[in-house]
């Protein structure tokens, strides 16, 4: 009988009555693991998440990060790993420091190419425009109850890049971490729907066949580009001093992105350290940053109103990106003569390099020869220095 | 309109401003860039040659002869990252 | 004249003839390099913990590692690297918080394939008798005055599974890690000589001789799995599923496994996670799992009687584990028509994969068509789910 | 006998209680999932194209050319785990 | 009106005006990286500290090392984060606490190949005369006012080797770490104009036309080694034997870097950690060094009078290195029948294998036949194990 | 002349000394260990193959194919370092 008594305390089915929302928690987590392996959304991030929501909800399993305390934050590693396992020490250190999403974005440097940016860098500054979905959503988030640091957090979701949702998200409102990387990362996969449906609801067949070849031959002034290779290793660094001068708060990941991408384009010389930053680097940090994300989803933090309004405020702050992007392009076309296809505004919130493939598809749907990717990932790419710089002003004002 | 709301509206202002000044200013600067560039170190003077105190790398014209081989073999489909030298 | 007193106070030779034993310590590192080098025995494990013993005892370097005690539990890390070194830096920060272990099952079970498994389900069965030696030698251990916690850890040597016996030891006996690790690896090497061994003591030829294949025939049952793709992704998260509920304190190390696997079993959309898993992370967590359990190992702490009862008690897990397999079997062809080899109950143990090609040697021996690798492989796999679940229980009750 | 040689005794019986517990359950569950699969799910739906938004992916059909290429060339003894588009 | 207040408070302006000389740190930054990229001296090194530069001084990016005082070295890594930022967190775990250095050592020791060392192994006393500069310039710069700990640190320059130069700064100068970094790689990086210059001044012609495979052919006395295999598992344990019993502080670096290449010498059954060891960590270590290095970098550490001399100091330690081990050359052919090339002495300092090349063209230059790369070899390695050693000397003495 | 003065001097002697006395002893017993190995261990007796529970490794005789079959088509001037079974 004794034996029985021991049995069952060891399970955790006591647990498991005491809160049935938990229950709820694990399908949630299926239901990510679902979306990244069958629907294909995101596996990267998706799977990992999934599975640390799963892994956090294993009640019993000491797999769940607790909600920080100041006695937390005075610990050592060693008492946080003792009192409260090892997702929590995955957590604490790597997450809660804020170390994993600038190494995140030194990866994401080692496997970005400015060349397209560079080579129609005017386009790039429709790049500008299409952050507006991030304080547009801050400004309703207050309205409707959010704290201004939760309210930018939930905005920055419309930056569609989630090492920046993450870091920002970290430094303001780390309670939100869980809903706000899912958003995030849950809407950047579907940039696909996304984008052709404020697409339909903004723009003119006639303006979609904008094509930007042709404009480019009826008003030739790009300049060529001589020495590639030069060019490639002075940009960053001259994107870098400007981000520095004037937002110096997003240079922890406007930086490592810089650094990332400097050593790629430096060539065979450091390309030692490009394949690290681009490999073992940036996968380790995806699976821990995935795992200890979806960690922090146990039911008491996930459970509430404030996770639904994240995930519709996080849809509005995207399609107000895409809508800024596209209205900047409008604006432009009213006074150039030399006009841009609206779709080049819509890649603008970055989600690189979704955003730009499904432009073109949708511009080949309307004109089969107007390829216009190129031209795209100028605005695209641009995206990402965008919500950066954005994430640096939300943190510099509000931390 | 209470505190928070006027806030979020500097933010909205502050945020915007930056974000086009800073957009404007990598496209205007980066012009500029590319045209002194384009005078002033038109061809590549990078050199590819590492001089770096590597042990035991592998000679860099060999390494240019391998990575075109593979080149030619898959068409310019995959790319030699690593190569290691065998004893 | 002073030049050379300070030249001798430098070197080692003053400690050296204070404490002789380390000249034995060195001795035994010196040996497990031998193991590991010459004789081809886990060479991935005993070398780095053979080096390490090496480090630990290189007196003055501060690369052994320090019993733990209440004021370095309280240290920040950069307290402990001031204090005692690089060596202890790694242990506390990596071994002591149970990191390493956890971190290692997820690299094998990116390697682990459970196909073999799957297709022989109903044989996995057999990978719960061979835990018998845990629980048996963990009795005995307690009979001759080992305290429970310890007891536990040295009965978990019979679970043939490295970061097993390692993650328990951590949690409930730190200070026998060394011994514990060594035994476990060093009999997880030796299972070449110990299954056999135990073999012959336990079965007759005739049973030797049953053929798996042609019982298959005689007997046909198995259900063809006619989607292996979906079987292997979601027989993972099945058992992840049942451990979670009844024994949560296996979580850490199964559902790290299970994450795994499920990474690499997705394919091309995670094979960036997996290559992560299996290559850079498992290599590296191996690397300084090896060094820091081997610089546990000062004189100190490692000669004394119970070393010895270690050494002892380990090698009665395994041969009782094994015995316990092959009962089981025994058992069960007494009552079923369809035979079954009590090999495979053998190799129920795990020590994935050796004990399955042993198993499959000898019984070629004996029947020179009777290749039963593939079922093994079986109750091979399981065994590591069944001592991960065994050492849940443990850590459940004891700590 | 002692305290601790009746604690031993019930985690004897609780320890192998569970794993044989556990692993029947696998084999019980692990059947059924088996006949599920088969019923419901016969062929392989997972899409083996990777949507993410991995920045500078290769495409996936060059990917499959190039992985069966070195397949057949090397007779399966070997994969391909990466490749890295060449500029 | 406000808006443009609080813009201009969130940008570097002001503080750009308030300390003019970080404009002179972000040149500097510029000048490394154009030394690594355009004239492509020790880029692995100099790309990452160069970048570090510019990150600790882009003002309010809260990139730059703050100097250690009695409270950071109490904080948890938690804390360090929150109050000083990521750059802060990785070099109070990774370089204050030393942990860097000698992991960079096992990655150097994987990529080490003993075996000219072996095959000329009278010549590896050559690495021990060129230590020279290490010690005499410890003398001058006490001359000069640095303190016994600040002028060990400066001296160790003359070791050209960055981990050992890192080290041995972290264990007794850390606020001296920027700016001997930056020297010790540099002048490695110089070491083709450097050899030459001391070559010339000290050496006549005559000399550096001694043709090492006609003495050899002249003189043969050398052992062929029968088994390369064993020896190079073998050679190593024993010099680890030899620095563990007489200069124990050096085993952290020594021994990793046996370790190493103890991995790399077993073979295949060793090759994951092989492969770790040389990539995976290597590389990683690698980019944190670097940045971290760089970091520490900040205007107020960096532009002061210690700063000269420390650059002024490095240069003399290298010309003393590479001047003493010519002296001992020249000794020697005083004594024996057998002569030695001089430039056999010059590679005794280390910076492997460019300090090798160097020579041989040298000696190339005087005689076109006279191939001495593969004895330059010898005393080249040896001078790394040189160098460690008195590492270890100094911070057995001074820590 | 001061305190740290002869502590350098010190150290110059100490440390010199040391890195003379620990090279010498490298090249002594160095010579010794060839004696030793040339007269014991002629031939190489260490097993190239892994005995190692390495969980899906490759059979090493279908490695050494395939890294000498890398060594002809390079010329010696790759080497393969690891290879992955394919399903
Ligand atoms: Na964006
Ligand atoms: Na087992
Ligand atoms: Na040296």
């Amino acid at each position: 009988m004794e034996i029985l008594r021991n049995l069952f305390e060891m399970t955790a089915f006591g647990s498991l009555f005491q809160s049935p929302e938990t229950v709820l928690m694990l399908l949630i987590g299926g239901f990510l693991l679902y979306l990244g392996i069958v629907k294909g959304y995101e596996p990267l991030l998706l799977v990992p998440i999934g599975f640390g929501v799963i892994l956090a909800n294993s009640l019993g399993g000491e797999m769940g990060v607790v909600p920080e305390n100041d006695e937390i934050m005075h610990m050592s590693l060693l008492e946080i790993a003792k009192n409260h396992g090892i997702m929590n020490l995955l957590y604490y250190s790597l997450i809660k420091t804020g170390l994993l999403p600038p190494i995140i974005f030194m990866g994401v440097g080692a496997l970005t190419d400015f060349g397209p940016m560079l080579r129609n860098l005017k386009l790039a500054f429709f790049g500008a425009a299409a952050q507006i979905g991030i304080f547009s959503v801050l400004l309703g988030a207050i309205a409707v109850g959010f704290t201004l640091k939760e309210a930018a957090s939930l905005g920055i979701i419309g930056g569609a890049d989630g090492p920046t949702a993450i870091y920002t998200t970290i430094k303001l409102a780390p309670h939100l971490l869980g809903p706000i990387a899912i958003a995030a990362y849950s809407y950047m996969a579907l940039v696909p729907v996304i984008i052709p449906f404020v697409v339909r609801l903004t723009t003119s067949k006639k303006e979609l066949k904008i094509n930007m070849k042709e404009q480019d031959k009826l008003y030739p002034s790009k300049k060529p580009i001589k020495n590639m290779k030069v060019m490639k290793i002075l940009f960053p660094l001259m994107m870098g001093g400007i981000v520095a001068v004037l937002v110096p708060s997003a240079v922890p990941l406007v930086g490592m992105l810089l650094f990332g991408n400097l050593v790629k384009e430096i060539g065979s010389s450091t390309e030692r350290l490009h394949k690290a930053a681009s490999g073992g680097i940036l996968n380790t940090a995806t699976i821990f940053l995935g795992l200890t994300v979806g960690g922090t989803m146990t039911a008491s933090a996930f459970l509430n109103t404030q996770t639904i309004m994240i995930i519709v405020g996080g849809f509005i702050a995207f399609c107000f990106s895409v809508a800024g992007g596209i209205y900047a392009v409008k604006v432009h076309n009213i006074f150039a003569k030399k006009k841009i296809n609206p779709l080049i505004g819509a890649t603008g919130l970055s989600a690189v390099p979704m955003a730009s493939r499904v432009a073109n598809e949708v511009a080949l749907k309307h004109d089969p020869s107007n390829h216009l990717l190129q031209y795209a990932m100028a605005s695209n790419i641009s995206g990402v220095i965008g919500s950066a710089v954005a994430a640096g002003v939300l943190i510099s004002f509000l931390s | 309109m209470n505190e928070g709301f006027s806030t979020a509206l500097m933010l909205l202002a502050v945020g915007m401003i930056t974000v086009f000044t800073i957009l404007a200013l990598i496209v205007i600067v980066g012009n500029i860039l590319i045209s002194l560039v384009n005078k002033f170190i038109p061809e590549t003077k990078i050199r590819a040659v590492v001089k770096a105190a590597t042990l035991g790398a592998i000679d860099p014209r060999k390494m240019a002869a391998i990575v075109s081989a593979v080149d030619i073999v898959t068409e310019g489909k995959a790319k030699v990252t690593s190569i290691t030298k065998a004893e």
